[in-house]
């Protein structure tokens, strides 16, 4: 069967409810049927990026180190909106170092993070086949 | 062929609607359901951004939703298409990516 | 043409339940056929058989089984959601130790990958949920 | 025991979510403990008492008729903050008539319902006991 | 100081009904007394005992239980809303003709009234939600 | 004694922040906990409205929702005082009224 393209849509922020634990946990096992997959951030959703989250104080799961094994599950596009960004005071260096490793490029370290304008990512939207919303 | 992008919230209690716009390309439609449909209504403050998305974008809300929260069709801003549900069904079989803003 | 449908919220509590029924009725309807209803995050607690509502309501449920059953589709609760809400089949329930569980005949309890595969096998997924 | 002013603040469109209907069925136990009861609808809780509501179509419970029934419960202040009606284009006749019978007046009808701005409402809130949000 | 507190949402899915936990335990941890939470809407279904969340999270339902029985406070579960999200104790199931319930211990479901009840005995009234 | 209103949602996301700041008499303080607290961050869109308002209020954020968001301190808006449990509670008994803007 032909692999599909499949884009995870996040616009919610961590811990205020549990869609970006939940969305990560599809990601992962998703990530076993070898099909096209990319995530994109939106909105609240670039909060989830965001480096030294500590959960410790309200007692649930900090899953956010979890974001950077997506490399090792060959999940390596990475979209986040400049506009969200923009708006909450962020930019990249806010956000965690994500990244993989290029099997076409002697295994070479790459960055699996873009950031992109709203316009390039209307066009990543109208590229896929399956788009998960959560 | 395009996107079909599904609103379900207020334009004045979310960003969803607002989000939706600003990432809909040309060609794609709009679909209003649930809370989405007060995004119809006309005369409000939502209704001139409303309005000018009708220029880019075909624009349809779920008829029973309308009836549900007691908006008349009268209220409605002009342009927006009304649907059932089997009018829903219909444009998720000619748009073939869905987007619903949750 | 085939559809596959994810809900993400429970009964009652947001429309999402409701509107993913409709659209699905919709679509057996018009002939098309639906691959798998998904149930995910508080979408598990659709499958209770323990629901109580007041008689001059719908029973979410109830019905949700009842398409199921008269169309053959398949309706799926994600194991890992619906264990940590406490949404359990027997078989669920025997290996957790529990001495109950409370999922209806109609529903059935999978992993993930059964939202993946929806995605693959489907011309359509549509996402209802807050 | 002396009675408390308690007051329900109502944000939430009717039919998306449960909330409405739910905090409803509060107000009508609540008015068996004689207690002074004020209801603020605020925001898109406006839409809570708009007219012509018809569930038929996506097959929940209609309550919307049980807010005439406040009145017959001794609930009858009911505030709409006026700058969320105007932020909807609506106005006091897109909404249902809410009315009560005054027994300190001969029990004449009168109406329920008051628009109220943010200043007035909010010197309503500051005087309550017990504030409920759903 | 006598609190009440009122939870709107289930557990997992929202942060409310964390965020309700650890400021009934600072109170008490402060020497006031909680004279009631009272859980409604999805609220109710904090008072499962089948939950079996992953081994590296919280019970959340066993938390609420502990932190009541330690302390005697009341855990109460609206009747009208659990009944509609299938959440029954024994009584309950019994009454409604149910092959099973899933209350957990430490949890009673009661009337709306104790809402009230709650807002009149106690000095301040704290509602956590979506 | 005036109102705590207590806002939990982002400002980005939802309009509780906005109606707060309506609606909040000049004695009210303001308590964000959860996603309310991404409200403090500043150099960002809703700053100016958060610094204009606590000309009129004091306003506080959970401090161990700040932390398990990953907000520094050092990024919060100047004159927003941090709070942790304890101090939320004891914020409950100092205001006589409690208004969580659900």
């Amino acid at each position: 069967m032909a692999s599909k393209r499949f884009l995870y849509i996040n616009r919610k922020a961590p811990h205020g409810t549990v869609y970006a634990l939940e969305s990560l946990e599809v990601v992962l096992i998703g990530a076993a049927f070898e099909q096209d997959v990319s995530l994109a951030f939106i909105d609240d959703g670039v909060y989830q990026l965001m480096r030294n989250q500590d959960t410790t104080a309200i007692g649930s799961k900090n899953f956010s180190p979890t974001y950077k094994a997506l490399g090792d599950y060959d999940v390596s596009k990475i979209y986040v909106e400049q506009e969200s960004l923009e708006t909450r005071g962020l930019s990249k260096d806010d956000l965690m170092p994500l990244t993989y490793e290029d099997e076409d490029d002697d295994w070479a370290e790459k960055d699996s993070i873009h950031i992109v304008s709203g316009a390039e990512l209307a066009e990543i939207i109208e590229q896929q086949d399956v788009i998960l919303n959560f | 062929m395009p996107v079909l992008h599904i609103v379900n919230k207020s334009p004045y209690d979310r960003n969803s609607l607002d989000t939706c716009l600003r990432l809909a390309r040309a060609d794609a439609a709009i679909l209003l359901i649930e809370d989405g449909i007060y995004a119809a209504q006309k005369n409000a403050a939502a209704s001139d951004k409303v309005q000018h998305a009708l220029g880019k974008h075909p624009i349809y809300a779920l008829q029973p939703d309308l009836q549900a929260r007691g908006i008349n069709p009268d209220n409605m801003i002009e342009g927006i298409s009304l649907v059932d549900y089997d009018g829903f069904v219909k444009l998720t079989t000619e748009y073939d990516k869905l987007q619903s803003w949750l | 043409m085939k559809f596959g449908i994810l809900v993400n919220e429970g009964p009652y509590t947001h429309q999402a339940s409701d509107s993913a029924y409709y659209f699905a009725a919709a679509a057996l309807r018009a002939g098309h056929e639906i691959v798998r209803v998904f149930f995910y995050h508080d979408g598990v607690n659709n499958g209770t058989r323990l629901g109580v509502p007041p008689q001059d309501d719908r029973n979410i449920s109830a019905r949700w089984a009842e398409l199921a059953k008269d169309n053959d589709v398949e309706l799926i609760l994600c194991v890992a959601a619906a264990q940590r809400r406490g949404m359990l089949d027997a078989d669920e329930a025997r290996r957790a130790g529990k001495d109950a569980d409370n999922m209806a005949p109609g529903f059935q309890i999978s992993g993930l990958g059964q939202l993946i595969d929806a995605g693959i096998q489907a011309d359509r997924l549509i996402v209802f949920g807050d």
